[in-house]
């Protein structure tokens, strides 16, 4: 394995269509990129946006959900519930400053073993492209800006002016 | 109110097809359509040129394409059958094959040109089936061509690869216009096959049996000519009468441009039509039966 | 049981090789050392093949050894084998919900080819399922009696063998048949390959008693229209078409077909594929079952359009007598039954000929489909087994026939139809037989793969019937030379011989391919079953699971699920028989207890999950002003979990819990 | 035994958190009798320099309003987190970053640029900054740095118990103080006030139809019935994944709710869960309806994160520029 | 008599060429031909070729370059695309025949005296210089190049097409010409293995949107 960046990508699979698929992709030997991990939920309808952003701000670069083609879902309308979802949050996500090709959401039912591996490729490719999202590293990045103060509590030091000391050194002026 | 499009007659029409540009420009002008000929328009890159690059054929494609864009008309026509595909072979390429629609933007923006793909490439059998309307073409009718018996041929290039506006099997748009026009169509199973014209002129026997056996065909099914769409079809059915016959024995019938019907049927002139410019003449037609005078 | 706390949770974990196919590409030692290292890990293995009996014992006996309490396996998809483990788990004295299943082969070793990359992935993912079962509850299965009543839909030859066994077995059948009579395909067949054994003589005796059987309750001219309710418990609503004749009056004497208006018949006949003609009443054919008449109102005077108009003299009433059987002012009935298990088999149709122009069906009169002839060859035919031409009267001195139409072929059908070489050897036998003709054969591939089969064409070749190895190019009534006229002429490569070959037919057979019936999609849509690419229904496993469906209690069988003989047909019915009997013997499902439930106490009654659910799971305890899942009612989707706004709904298998540990999980890693 | 000593401390917010323990009315005789007030910049004079001789956890508690913005914030957090025995992070801004976190939309520079050059009330072309530092006769003055990132109190440190709303009510807030005077206190970490949505104790509750099948967004203003279920009339309204504890104020008041007390316990992310919600139960099925319904939320993160976006999975806007 | 071996050594192959071939856009579908013989038998050509189409499918993934180039049939292709409609896998049959033609003018393998690539090269090199071709123009410069006593047999033709008025004796040219020129200068400077490998990755690409 190179030891060049590699796009992560989690992916949120319903049970009876997408990860049948995926299934069927691995019987039929189909080959695709290896960055994506599948969480099994039963219906595309259960892909709470909380698990979206989750996974995202834990380090995935990218989130597929993958559910059964409109009017084919195992329970009913689960899938247009996901679609719903997805507009709106893909949408906030862009207004977060994600591209909106880190989220993608598609309809493979579980004779697409095909898709599966095509949809796979070609969001490894456009995350490669985007490159990484990073943002358990934004976080730590945001948070060095406290780093300062940390280490003089650590060391017991009450500061003798609020601010003098560090800012010089972090930026000169408000100018 | 006249409609227009910008038009791309190809090298034939200036040379051995003369006569159908001389039919179809009259024809279309009685049917309210203008063709607004590209200026300084270039070869197409057919079938030959296809041979030695398929790239570059569709590169000199783009220029006219570019052009007719830039002339502003939403459609272009271009009634060689050869040119017709090459056209919108490129069309194709353009919409499926990034790597060559790199090339062809590359080409032509060397000489400030662009073309975004949208101007669609149209046959004049299309236009006049399905933008004219045969509605408006009984109209213009002055002389029914009545009683001549026609074996349609539409040859090869229009109906395939792409099937664009006719059936690739069993096409009907040639037989309806000329129905509309009086004419009888005879029952013809060689509709479409190949002429054998990109043949002719380099392996004649090859070439001449595809003509022979669609000349002999349309005198079998009692055919007193032969309509057809494109002007290599026209000169290879039409040029070689002798040369048949020397092998296979006389099978002389005529071949004309469907637009020389409709012209007749419209009350044009023969030689105004370029009906003298073929080799096989075609038989006076039988004495006009007036129209709309109550007989 | 309780959930342990995080303290005492002791987790094993085990990866199974799978003799090459994981190991080949995941070094499962490095995974199982790996994972050893994890929190809350007490063992971890790798084993050749978990699955077998050997392994799950070693999974039992770890348990109590080292006092397990939460075990992972990560090996197949857990469609294949979560089963096998949870129940290992369970005989080692643990709830079966304490495990977690890693799929390492089909979403990993199989679709991968970078070892490091695909051993790093099951690192990642058996991590996710090491953080998720930490968060397991112990969960009760639900036990859900099945109702013993089975719906057989479709009456092919699938059908009526299916419906058969179980009656035999005792167990009450309702048989929909769409056609006023059952019998399918098979019954338009003249003779069955490769024995030749004619199909009415084989087919009708097991009509007749599906008709008389006392368990079978046999619905023509019915079709089902809405499946509700889930495995054990389903309704099904079936529609009954007016056939204006009444089942129970009517005899089957058809005087009223005699007595008609129309003195001869008049109509294209369906049975006969239009060869033959039929009255406005008639009988489908001789054998039909149920012995009952049918009027067309299409075509039966005292209708217009359908419309009854009453401007009929009736004579067919008055034949009928004081049976009283006709009845004009039938109307469509709807009808519901309770069951508790489906079989499905609704079958094919055949390619539509005319999709391939070049061959010429319907432009030339004497191309015809391999149907038209099995009729034609029949002695019950339209012809009473005298093989002529269109023109009634010339018997064709040279017969093509030409395999693969509508099959293999991108433009159309993209399957090998399975069935068509052994019915187009089977009809060049009858043709021969019949007319003495020179018959042609013509292929891509023989295809001849069945118990006989390949003797069969062995007995084709000495009969001297040709065969011509190439896909014709057209049939064309062109001719080039003087002995092509007036004839049918095929032109094709002879890629055996290498030449191309133009050679005159009278008689041109074209040996259609079988697909999905038009309407298979809304069929699959109603039943909630899934359809292959090619519109074929999907079985659940194609090796393990061939008659099941993604459904619980929906089978199938025959031609609907992809096309296959009638050996393989029956074989199939039988097999979905059993697979129906099996559940309803066993008496009661095990539901899995992925259902939803709602924290009481926390619930706000915002009612944003009611109009969600599908199934009206979700009510409003007016009294509590709470919202309340009927947990019998819930199918375990979780899409009003995803959508309570104050994560107030639970799903058990699916916790938010444990869906971020699984999400944590498979991100630990750089 | 001396009486408790209790502090109150304000970082970004905007008083209002104060104002409330002012509003504990004649409650607050009965607070102040108990308690030794050892810090409350709105309403005595102490200076920095007493807490800081103070030993450490020799304040009970500290009730700290207002998200972490500066450092001096981060500062007074910090040394008033040493000094007290239990940290309270008193109302919305301290709980989840409130309003003041709604900045971490934008890049630092983009707001200062904003507020000191561009703002249509200032003089036009003067583009006066703040220095940080300033020398003037001798004397050197220093003002705090903005943070590039608007934070929750418990992001800064440890927090001890939560009392949430912008600002708490009275209510709330006595029974916080109740709680820490008689010693009977929940788990750490606890936020103070009932654990289920609002709807439960909202007016509205009972108007509520059983299906709402948005078709269209309204806002507040545009002719609602009153007394009916906010959401039942396409209005936005964040009462069904914010927990209660306000009694319905803002409902009762004809307002929708704006999600100030946070999600409770069982939600990790207030915004997506009612965002969540309310897609599901659009009526829209094809793309471009669904999106034509959802246009009118014009600003799905200033709707869902108005009081949360510091605590929300995100936190901030990603790939902001950062400052030079 | 004449006899030669038929039995091929692997010797005789030139290893890659199918591979190539079916590389290029287009070509595609190459490999999933199934020898059916469709597209011979709906060729109107066939009954002259020395191979069948079929043949020329499997001797070219076969890698049988050779053999491919200096047969017949990839020049009696008259382009009439009834193979192509009529392939049940889809296989471009005539791009094919026009990519094999390409190939043997680029390596000069075709058959010696053969006609018909004369006339392509002719076609282009006018089109190269005028823009536009002139037929008659052009069959007389083939002939004379490729057998001058054919060109004497054509007089009749040409004075038939002459007293018709259809043999212009005029030049058609293009204004512009030194535009064709500069936009052909842009295609050779795309390096050809560059671009055949850009083609592969949009084939793939178009591939994978078909299949949506």
């Amino acid at each position: 394995m190179s030891n060049e960046w590699q796009p992560r990508i989690v992916a949120f699979f319903c049970n009876w269509c997408t990860y049948t698929a995926a299934d069927l992709a691995g019987v039929s030997r189909l080959k695709y990129a290896s960055n994506t991990r599948v969480i099994r939920l039963m219906c595309s309808g259960r892909v709470d946006p909380q698990f979206i952003l989750d996974a995202l701000a834990k380090g995935a670069d990218a989130v597929l959900i993958g559910g059964c083609h409109p009017f084919d879902c195992h329970y009913a309308e689960g899938n247009y519930k996901c679609l719903r979802r997805f507009q709106l949050l893909k949408r906030m996500l862009m207004d977060m400053g994600i591209e909106a090709g880190r989220l993608r959401l598609e309809w493979i039912s579980a004779a697409e073993g095909e898709k599966v591996k095509r949809v796979i490729n070609e969001l490894t490719e456009t995350v490669r492209q985007l490159g990484p999202l990073g943002i358990p590293q934004q976080f730590a990045e945001w948070d060095k800006e406290m780093e300062q103060f940390a280490a003089h509590v650590e060391a017991g030091e009450a500061l003798k002016t609020p601010c003098a000391e560090h800012a010089p050194t972090q930026e000169p002026a408000h100018v | 109110m006249t409609t227009k499009y910008s038009y791309f007659p190809g090298c034939s029409l200036k040379g051995i097809g003369r006569a159908y540009e001389e039919s179809l420009l009259p024809v279309l002008r009685a049917l309210d359509v203008e063709l607004e000929e590209l200026e300084d328009w270039n070869c197409c890159g057919a079938t030959a040129y296809m041979a030695i690059d398929e790239v570059k054929a569709c590169v000199l494609a783009s220029r006219n394409l570019a052009m007719a864009e830039k002339l502003g008309h939403k459609e272009l026509v271009a009634p060689c059958s050869a040119c017709y595909l090459v056209l919108n072979k490129t069309k194709h390429y353009l919409q499926d094959s990034p790597a060559v629609r790199g090339v062809i933007e590359k080409a032509l923006a060397e000489v400030n040109m662009t073309y975004s793909g949208n101007t669609p490439v149209r046959h004049p059998l299309d236009v006049m089936i399905h933008s004219i309307g045969l509605d408006a073409i009984k109209q213009r009718v002055k002389r029914p061509l009545t009683g001549l018996k026609v074996a349609p041929y539409y040859g090869c290039q229009i109906v395939r690869p792409y099937s664009t506006f006719d059936d690739q099997y069993n096409p009907t748009t040639m037989d309806r216009l000329l129905e509309a026009i009086g004419c009888t169509i005879v029952h013809f199973p060689l509709k479409t096959r190949c002429c054998g014209a990109s043949l002719t002129g380099t392996l004649p026997e090859p070439g001449l049996l595809c003509a022979r056996d669609i000349l002999a065909e349309a005198i079998t099914r009692g055919a007193d000519l032969i309509a057809t769409v494109c002007p290599l079809c026209q000169f290879n059915l039409d040029g070689y009468h002798d040369k048949i016959a020397k092998k296979w024995g006389p099978h002389r019938i005529p071949t004309v441009y469907f637009t020389q019907l409709m012209g007749l049927a419209f009350g044009l002139g023969e030689r105004e039509l370029g009906l003298h410019r073929g080799f096989v003449p075609m038989q006076p037609l039988p004495a006009p039966v007036p129209v709309g005078v109550g007989v | 049981m309780d959930k342990p706390s995080k303290q005492t949770v002791r987790i094993g974990f085990y990866i199974c090789h799978c003799g090459s196919n994981i190991a080949a590409m995941v070094d499962c030692p490095a995974v199982a050392r790996f994972v050893g290292t994890l929190p809350h890990v007490v063992l971890s293995r790798d084993y050749k093949y978990m699955c077998s009996d050997p392994g799950q014992e070693l999974i039992q006996k770890d348990i109590s050894e080292h006092q397990l309490n939460r075990v992972v396996v990560a090996s197949c998809s857990p469609l294949l084998h979560e089963h096998t483990f949870r129940g290992a788990v369970e005989a080692g004295g643990l709830n079966p919900f304490f495990f977690h299943m890693v799929n390492i082969r089909e979403h990993d070793s199989w679709v991968h080819t970078d070892p490091a990359e695909a051993t790093a992935k099951a690192k990642e993912l058996a991590h996710a399922a090491i953080m998720r079962v930490a968060m397991h509850k112990a969960l009760e299965v639900k036990k859900v009696p099945v109702h013993p009543d089975v719906l057989v839909v479709g009456g092919g030859i699938a059908g009526i063998h299916a419906a058969l066994t179980l009656a035999n077995a005792g167990k009450k059948v309702f048989l929909v048949e769409r056609e006023p009579s059952i019998g399918g395909h098979m019954a338009q067949f003249d003779k069955t390959f490769p024995t030749l054994d004619c199909a009415a003589c084989i087919l009708t005796p097991k009509m007749s008693a599906v008709g008389t059987h006392p368990n079978i309750t046999l619905l023509s001219y019915s079709e089902v229209t809405k499946l509700d309710g889930y495995v054990g418990n389903y309704t099904a609503t079936v529609k009954r078409k007016p056939r204006y004749i009444s089942e129970d009056k009517c005899t089957g004497c058809q005087e009223c077909i005699a007595n008609c208006v129309y003195k001869e018949p008049k109509f294209p006949d369906e049975f006969n594929e239009g060869l033959g003609k039929r009255k406005p009443v008639y009988i489908p054919f001789p054998q039909a079952t149920p012995q009952v008449v049918v009027i067309d109102p299409q075509t039966c005077l005292n209708f217009r359009n359908g419309e009854l108009t009453g401007k009929c003299k009736k004579s067919c009433v008055a034949a009928c007598g004081d049976k009283e059987a006709i009845d004009f002012s039938q109307t469509e009935t709807f009808q519901e039954l309770k069951v508790g298990t489906v079989i499905v088999t609704t079958g094919f149709q055949a390619f539509d000929a005319k999709r391939m122009p070049q061959y010429g069906y319907g432009k030339f009169p004497n191309v015809y489909t391999a149907l038209e002839i099995e009729r034609l060859v029949n002695t019950s035919g339209p012809t009473a087994g005298h093989v002529v031409l269109r023109d009634g009267k010339t018997e064709p001195r040279s017969i093509g026939i030409i395999h693969c139409v509508g099959s293999r072929d991108k433009k159309t059908n993209r399957w090998c139809s399975r069935v068509c070489c052994m019915f187009s050897l089977k009809l060049a036998h009858l043709l021969k037989e019949h007319t003495g003709a020179e018959v042609y054969n013509f292929y891509i591939d023989m295809r001849a793969p069945g118990k006989g089969y390949e003797e069969f064409y062995d007995k084709l070749l000495e009969e001297g019937v040709h065969f011509i190895r190439g896909r014709v190019g057209e049939v064309t009534d062109w001719a080039r030379t003087p002995d092509e006229e007036g004839k049918l002429v095929i032109r094709v490569e002879d890629t055996l011989a290498g030449y191309v070959r133009r050679i005159p037919f009278d008689m041109v057979v074209l040996a259609t391919g079988l697909e999905p019936h038009a309407d298979a999609q809304d069929v699959r849509r109603m039943l909630n079953m899934s359809c292959g690419s090619e519109g074929f229904f999907l079985e659940r496993h194609p090796k393990l699971a061939p008659v099941s469906t993604f459904t619980e209690g929906i089978f199938l069988a025959g031609c609907c699920q992809g096309p296959r003989d009638i050996p393989d047909t029956v074989a199939q019915a039988g097999a979905a028989a059993a697979e129906a009997l099996a559940l309803i013997d066993k008496g009661f499902i095990e539901q899995e207890p992925n259902t939803a439930f709602i924290l009481e106490d926390e619930c706000c009654g915002c009612k944003s999950c009611i109009p969600l659910c599908p199934y009206t799971a979700i009510t409003f305890d007016a009294a509590n002003k709470k919202a309340v899942i009927n947990e019998a009612l819930c199918k375990g989707c979780g899409t009003c979990v995803a959508a309570c706004p104050s994560g107030t709904i639970v799903q058990n298998l699916f916790d938010d819990e444990e869906i971020f540990s699984e999400i944590e999980g498979v991100l630990a890693h750089e | 035994m001396s009486k408790p000593k209790v502090a109150f401390y304000w970082c970004a917010s905007c008083g209002g958190c104060e104002e409330t323990v002012v509003d504990l009315a004649e409650d607050i005789l009965g607070v102040v009798e108990k308690v030794d007030i050892v810090l409350w910049p709105v309403a005595m004079d102490f200076k920095y320099k007493d807490i800081e001789a103070m030993p450490d956890k020799s304040i009970t508690a500290t009730f700290l309003n207002g998200a972490i913005r500066s450092t001096e914030q981060e500062e007074m957090a910090r040394m008033l987190r040493r000094k007290s025995v239990f940290l309270i992070a008193y109302g919305a801004c301290a709980h989840t970053g409130g309003i003041p976190a709604l900045a971490n939309q934008f890049p630092r520079e983009q707001i200062l640029k904003f507020n000191y050059e561009d703002a249509p009330t200032l003089v036009p072309g003067e583009k006066t900054r703040p220095q940080l530092s300033c020398t003037e006769d001798g004397r050197t003055v220093t003002l705090p740095q903005l943070h590039n990132v608007v934070r929750a109190l418990d992001q800064v440190v440890d927090v001890d118990y939560y009392v949430p709303g912008c600002p708490p009510t009275p209510k709330i807030t006595r029974a916080a103080v109740d709680a820490l005077l008689s010693g009977n206190l929940p788990p750490k970490g606890t936020v103070i006030g009932p654990d289920h949505a609002l709807c439960e104790e909202c007016e509205r509750k009972d108007t509520k139809p059983d299906k709402w099948d948005f078709v269209e967004f309204k806002r507040p203003h545009q002719k609602l019935m009153d007394e009916k279920c906010f959401l039942a009339q396409g209005v936005v309204c964040m009462g069904p994944a914010t927990r209660a504890g306000c009694e319905a104020a803002c409902t009762s008041g004809g307002m929708p709710c704006t999600g100030c007390f946070g999600g409770t316990s069982r939600v990790r992310d207030q915004g997506a869960k009612i965002l969540s919600s309310i897609c599901s139960n659009l009526a829209a099925k094809e793309e471009d309806e669904i999106d034509k319904t959802l246009a009118g939320i014009p600003d799905p993160v200033g709707t869902f994160y108005r009081y949360g976006l510091a605590k929300s999975i995100l936190r901030r806007k990603l790939n902001l520029p950062s400052n030079p | 008599m004449k006899i030669e071996r038929t039995i091929k050594y692997e010797a005789d192959r030139v290893k890659g060429f199918g591979d190539e071939v079916s590389s290029v856009p287009g070509c595609e579908k190459l490999q999933a031909c199934i020898q059916c013989g469709t597209c011979s038998g709906v060729c109107p050509l066939s009954i002259y070729m020395d191979y069948s189409p079929r043949q020329v499918m499997a001797m070219v993934r076969s890698d049988f370059k050779n053999e491919v180039l200096t047969s017949h049939t990839v020049w009696l292709c008259a382009s009439c695309y009834q193979c192509t409609v009529d392939c049940p896998r889809e296989i471009r049959i005539t791009d094919i025949m026009y990519e094999l033609k390409q190939r043997a003018l680029q390596e000069g393998i075709y058959p010696k005296k053969f006609s018909i690539p004369v006339l392509a090269k002719e076609f282009y090199k006018m089109v190269y210089r005028y823009g536009r071709v002139s037929e008659n123009l052009l069959a007389m410069t083939m002939f004379l190049k490729s057998s001058p006593l054919e060109a004497l047999k054509m007089w009749r033709l040409g004075l038939g097409l002459i007293l018709r008025g259809r043999f212009p004796l005029t030049l058609e040219k293009i204004k512009r010409r030194d535009e064709l020129g500069r936009m052909m200068k842009v295609v050779d400077q795309v390096k050809i293995n560059k671009l055949h490998d850009e083609l592969k990755q949009a084939r793939q690409h178009v591939a994978a949107r078909s299949q949506a």
